[in-house]
């Protein structure tokens, strides 16, 4: 038992353990497939997803202070540019790459808007943007196939050029991509959050007056901020249309955003990987009771009540509030 | 990157949960079966209704003996009535829970989503509910999609059916649309249109209104229909929608005036519709203009089999059957015919086994149409009416059958059998 | 160096119907300490809100070394090299000691929109930063998160940010408030040593006679949006209507 | 011409539901800084509590609004004293979730309760009928809607503006440390405040019943309309949700009669633009 609180508090505190545990993660997802079914990939392909959204929606809310209530509208602007450049005959790449880059579009047409409010007037005009877009996705039947959404999706390969074909019409095929391009996304809005842009993006948080006067122009900040949020929301809807290979309107839809605000709260949103833990958490948390019982909903809202009266720091707060002081302690008494 | 630590155990977790333990082998002791539809918000007895039915068929099949002898055990899944929900179930009740066979399915999206992923599930699917034509046009029969079926009539009912009824009254001179705002309003009325104008080029179309999912107050839309006079309304917005929809039509006059003939209501005859509006047909407010049609009636045909299978559903459940019931007990019955015709479960043997079917349902023959999977029985239209002899709520009444083979549309390369 | 750094012409500013800033033309002279005192609700932090960029003025103008910032934003008038702190603490308290003062500078180095590498690999910025944490006596602290400072080391931390962007004018909104007497002593000290070591003019506006008469070479009162009295710190002492409006109800 | 007055006449209608629930929002929102997303399950109690007794306990018309008054009155005194009273002080996306749950909750509380039967009592034949307005039949209980809707905002002004009770609440909304410091007892005021708001949830959910269905997904179905009202109004404001019922009710129903395909795109792109120009709202005071 000692061995076991030993290597705990060790690895949680140093950074080289940390790395450890980190590659033994990233080598699990990867190894996964080998002993896994598709069921259960298909579900690790969707918390990716929902993780995806919910960095999209801690960016803006842990690390820039501004909750967003439209971030399907930009999940939902990827999803559907991606299920459409697919549709048209292209290769999984474009796709991917045309679905972020509308989404950033938009974020940028629809951000410049929003940036100039905080709290509850930024979330508010996020709720009527996202809206917005939901509406079109439902009336333009034209380019939307309205109520019925795009469908039948091909979940085309993987061509570069000359260089590699792969084949994504299986489940671990794909699984491998969604998991390669969560890790990197997540990889690189580590290194942004670090960066001083990130540094830039939380100081807002803590005081924009004071980022004013220090020579930042806080709305073009909140921007970019803004922007990177919508790519990542559009980079998980992008991810979902192959995979799903049928998109409609309620995935734009404002109950849809509220799951990853919920995932965010519930993993911890001051902390890295609190949107990581809280989408497994929620994703599963959702999935099992599903399976158990009508009344989900009940249980679900049951949960979430408990969660925000007792636990706001999430999860991983709760971690670094009570279950580290306590490894610690017992730690000290052993020595 | 803080704590990454906490993500392993999950991880670790994860696994201990969720290895999945199933793959079909032929004909195991217990046979799965999953159902998903809506059971949750306005429309949540659609779903409700047909977890009843299921329930009905299941113990039945396991108390004479099961499928050649393996039990069917059943699990059944909320839609919420979205597509992205509807894909997760379906792919969790075939790749972890390892149904063998998939039923349900309340939307017309829903149906032409899941008939996408079907092939890769490799599994069977009968929709219930969903009613798009482009399911069995578009999906199946063009893009050869046939691991799904549907075992319910589609969206012919609802815009063919009331054209080739109301064709033969003179009095009926303008109509108007009053659509759901989805694929599968706009499919019926643009059924029902082109149908009507074929017979009646001299019909006009005076007014069309439309009303999206979740919409409570449908007087703009009324009022705007009643500003046009039609004689006829074809109205699609169904469940608690419906029933709103009506009552404020009676509110607002509308079946007082003299040039308003008829109101048809596509799904009328639903259950939940018929409990909701017995009130107002018992005081007589619709003044026999409420017309409407089902998937299936409890009070047609009237014969021995039809009446057991609706006693049985009142004694268990103290309710009528909805057609969504109906349809899935059919369903699952259809699948174990399927089932033992074959004497496997592999999904293309059994798809050859139900393309040309006959099944038997509650309320008689249906067939299978091989080209498009489309089951292919009759329903009448009435309207509606209250007996206190007959049943405590209303129900359509003064049935006009129409044979299926007069309304249905067909494959381009099809032969009658 | 008794060139005006910057003035302001016939600057008004009011609040619905009240009005902050009645007229008034300011000069401040650079290389020397100027303090404003007034009582409270004489208008020196709209004032100041008005010259550093945080309001705009309902008429006048304002001028840096005769160059129109009237209508600046914030961020622009820290470009043009004028910084300032706040009266109510204004750090940011949930970042590290450390983080506070790379802020200010990562503007002044033109990182501020580098986003791949993690800001410590920035050598100009590190250093930079050290150099001010040393001078403020918090470079110990630096990995505390600024919000569980003391009192006193939050106050010197905001001075050092105000003064990390090197700003040639910088506004010190009451330095001091709410500091106990070694604390306020020490960052009196401060002030005084920054002024004295750097090229940086600074305006301070202050409660504490004591800070104003020990510390400034020239005083502005203000009183109800106007300005009522300017001169060395000696010939306000002897103003008698300053003494009766303000120091009158503090003596 | 006719059809447009007609038209905005029934509009002006189903703009009162919407004041109904925006009222309560709004003085939710206003006196105890709470947006509540479960308000539109506020109104769904009350009119499942209001069909209850009509239907099965067979009371009167009013005697069942009363009952839900009641009925509604608790719940919302339970949700304020155990739930929302401890994260008033929280960032609104505690308040925001921990109402979203709520939602949740009640949906599904409901279809336990009341099963998944549609629900739709008899109209009281008081009101059954209509009576001509510009030569077409107008329900007399959209009538009654206009006055009920009208008498509430009456009521409430008079409370508001001639009540101590209302000086102490639009105390509290205004200057809280103030209030405070006058001796007024906030937590008992909060209370009060936020049990006031869902019994104009109930009134309006009460007075849904005869003509709309209750179902258990009414609730998250009003909540997004009241909140376009309160904001384009302003947050905040009875006022403003009184004239933003009205705005946006009368131009649902006009573009529902002139331009159906983009009505629902009409409603967010007004909240919108007047968030753009105006984020207080028409009716709000400073931000």
């Amino acid at each position: 038992m000692t061995w076991l609180t030993n290597t705990l508090v060790l690895s949680i505190n140093s950074h080289r353990f940390k790395l450890v545990w980190l590659g033994a993660f990233i080598i699990f997802l990867f190894i996964l497939p080998l002993f896994s079914g598709d069921y259960l990939l298909y579900m690790v392909m969707q918390m990716a997803i929902l993780c995806l959204l919910s960095y999209s929606v801690n960016l803006l809310l842990g690390y820039t202070g501004l909750l967003s209530f439209g971030q399907a509208g930009f999940y939902a602007c990827g999803a559907y540019a991606c299920g459409k450049v697919l549709l048209a005959g292209a290769s999984l790449l474009p796709g991917i790459v045309i679905g972020v880059a509308v989404a950033a579009i938009a974020a940028i047409i629809l951000g410049f808007f929003c940036v100039r409010h905080t709290a509850i007037y930024f979330a508010m005009l996020t709720l009527a943007f996202g809206m917005m877009i939901f509406s079109l996705t439902q009336k333009w039947v034209n380019f939307t196939g309205g109520d019925d959404g795009l469908i039948g999706i091909p979940r085309a390969a993987l061509n570069f050029f000359y260089i590699f074909n792969i084949k994504m019409d299986t489940i671990p095929a794909y699984y491998y991509f969604v998991i390669a391009a969560t890790l990197i996304a997540i990889y690189i809005l580590y290194r942004i959050l670090n960066s001083p842009l990130g540094l830039i993006f939380q100081g807002i948080r803590d005081s924009e007056t004071r980022v004013s006067f220090v020579g930042i122009s806080v709305r073009k900040s909140r921007l970019i901020c803004f922007t990177i949020a919508g790519m990542y929301a559009g980079l998980g809807g992008a991810l979902l249309a192959p995979l799903e290979q049928t998109i409609t309107p309620s995935a734009s839809h404002w109950i849809n955003s509220t799951d990853p605000i919920i995932a965010t709260l519930l993993g911890g949103m001051y902390n890295f990987s609190g949107p990581i833990v809280g989408s497994v958490i929620y994703f599963l948390l959702k999935d099992i009771i599903v399976r158990f019982t009508m009344n989900w909903m009940l249980i679900l809202g049951i949960i979430i009540i408990i969660l925000v009266l007792t636990f706001r720091g999430g999860v991983m707060g709760a971690f670094r509030a009570y279950l580290l002081p306590w490894l610690k302690s017992r730690l000290r008494q052993g020595a | 990157m803080k704590k990454l630590t906490g993500i392993l155990s999950i991880a670790l977790f994860l696994v201990f949960i969720l290895t999945p333990a199933v793959n079909a082998a032929d004909l195991p002791k217990v046979i799965k079966i999953g159902g998903q539809g809506i059971t949750s918000g306005s429309k949540a007895d659609y779903g409700h209704q047909m977890i009843l039915g299921a329930q009905i068929a299941v113990e039945e099949i396991n108390n004479s003996g099961g499928i050649l002898g393996s039990k069917v055990e059943m699990k059944f899944m909320d839609s919420e009535l979205k597509a992205a929900v509807a894909t997760k179930n379906a792919r969790y009740l075939v790749k972890d829970w390892g149904a063998h066979f998939l039923f349900g399915i309340d939307s017309s999206g829903i149906s032409m989503a899941l008939a996408a992923i079907m092939p890769q599930l490799d599994r069977i699917l009968i929709i219930c509910h969903g009613a798009t034509h482009k399911l069995n046009e578009e999906a199946i029969y063009k893009k050869g999609l046939r691991n799904t079926f549907r075992m319910c009539v589609p969206t012919y009912q609802d815009g063919i059916l009331p054209a080739m009824i109301f064709k033969d009254r003179p009095d009926i001179k303008t109509i108007a649309s009053l659509a759901a705002a989805y694929s599968y309003g706009y499919d019926s009325w643009e059924m029902f249109e082109k149908t009507l104008k074929k017979y009646r080029p001299d019909i006009e179309v005076v007014a069309k209104a439309e009303a999206p999912f979740l919409h409570m107050d449908f007087t703009p839309q009324l009022n705007a229909l009643m500003a046009a006079k039609p004689n006829l309304i074809l109205a699609t917005p169904w469940g608690g929608e419906g029933l709103m929809m009506l009552r404020q039509a009676i509110l607002l006059g509308l079946f007082e005036q003299p040039w308003f003939k008829v109101w048809f209501q596509c799904m009328g005859g639903s259950i939940d519709m018929a409990e909701g509006l017995t009130p107002d047909v018992k005081a007589g407010k619709f003044h026999g203009k409420l017309w409407g049609t089902a998937r299936y009636l409890w009070n047609w045909p009237d014969t021995p089999r039809n009446k057991a299978f609706v006693a049985k559903f009142r004694d268990k459940f103290g309710r009528f059957p909805n057609y969504s019931a109906a349809n899935v007990y059919t369903a699952i019955y259809a699948f174990k015919q399927a089932v033992e015709q074959t004497k496997s479960l592999d999904t293309q043997k059994l798809i050859k086994a139900l393309e040309g079917m006959k099944i038997q349902a509650p309320d008689g023959e249906r067939w299978i149409r091989p080209e498009d999977h489309q089951a292919c029985y009759t329903v009448p239209a009435g309207n509606y009416v209250y007996d206190k002899s007959v049943c405590p709520n209303a129900f359509l009444g003064n049935l006009v059958v129409v044979p299926w083979k007069k309304y249905f549309r067909n494959p381009p390369d099809y032969k009658l059998p | 160096m008794d060139e005006v750094i910057l003035r302001s012409e016939r600057l008004t500013k009011s609040f619905g119907k009240f009005i902050a800033i009645d007229n008034i033309d300011l000069k401040f002279k650079s290389g020397i300490i100027t303090s404003i005192i007034g009582p409270n609700g004489a208008g020196k932090t709209t004032a100041i809100n008005l010259l550093t960029g945080a309001l705009h003025p309902d008429k006048g103008k304002v001028f840096f070394k005769d160059k129109d910032i009237t209508s600046l934003t914030p961020d622009q008038s820290v470009k043009h090299g004028i910084t300032r702190s706040f009266q109510i603490m204004n750090i940011f308290p949930m970042l590290t000691v450390l983080q506070n003062v790379e802020l200010p500078l990562l503007s002044l180095l033109g990182k501020n929109l580098k986003w791949f590498y993690a800001v410590s690999r920035y050598r100009d910025v590190a250093e930079e930063a050290e150099k001010i944490l040393r001078e403020l006596s918090l470079w110990d602290k630096r990995n505390k998160v600024a919000g569980e400072l003391s009192h006193g080391d939050q106050r010197a931390l905001e001075m050092g940010m105000a003064i990390a962007p090197k700003p040639e004018m910088c506004f010190l909104d009451e330095p001091s408030s709410g500091t106990n007497p070694l604390e306020r002593a020490s960052i009196l000290e401060l002030i005084k040593r920054l002024a004295e070591e750097g090229s940086t003019t600074f305006v301070i506006i202050e409660h504490d006679m004591d800070v104003v008469f020990s510390l400034s070479d020239w005083t502005i009162v203000m009183n109800k949006g106007k300005v009522l009295a300017e001169g060395e710190p000696d010939e306000i002492r002897q103003n008698k209507e300053v003494v009766e409006i303000y120091l009158g109800e503090e003596v | 011409m006719d059809n447009f007055i007609f038209q905005a006449l029934n509009g002006l209608s189903s703009a009162m539901f919407l004041w109904l629930v925006a009222a309560g929002l709004t003085v939710a929102f206003g006196v105890c800084g709470i947006l509540n997303i479960a308000h539109g399950s506020l109104y769904m109690m009350g009119a499942y509590f209001a069909f209850t007794s009509f239907q099965i306990l067979g009371l009167n018309f009013w005697l069942s609004i009363v009952f839900a008054l009641i009925g509604v009155g608790i719940i919302g005194f339970l949700m304020e004293r155990f739930f929302l009273r401890r994260i008033y002080a929280q960032p609104i996306e505690f308040q925001l979730i921990l109402t979203f749950a709520f939602i949740l909750v009640f949906d599904n509380l409901t279809k336990m309760i009341w099963g998944t039967m549609l629900i739709i009592p008899t109209m009281p034949s008081l009101f059954q009928g209509t009576i001509p307005i510009v030569g077409r039949p107008f329900p007399i209980y959209n009538l009654f809607i206009i006055g009920a809707g009208i008498g509430v905002a009456v009521g409430l002004w008079l409370i508001m503006e001639r009540t101590w009770w209302g000086k102490k609440l639009r105390a509290a909304a205004s200057e809280r440390e103030m209030a405070n410091a006058i001796g007024i007892n906030i937590p008992a005021l909060f209370t009060a405040a936020f049990v006031f708001a869902a019994l104009l949830a109930a009134i309006g959910g009460a007075l849904s019943t005869p003509i709309r269905v209750c179902d258990s997904g009414v609730g998250g179905a009003v909540i997004i309309p009241a909140f376009v009202v309160t904001v384009i109004g302003g947050l905040g404001s009875l006022k403003g949700a009184f004239v933003g019922a009205l705005i946006i009710g009368v131009i649902s129903s006009l573009c529902t009669l002139y331009i159906p395909f983009i009505e629902l795109f009409i409603l967010y792109l007004i909240m919108a633009v007047v968030l753009i120009i105006r984020p207080q709202g028409l009716f709000g005071g400073e931000r």
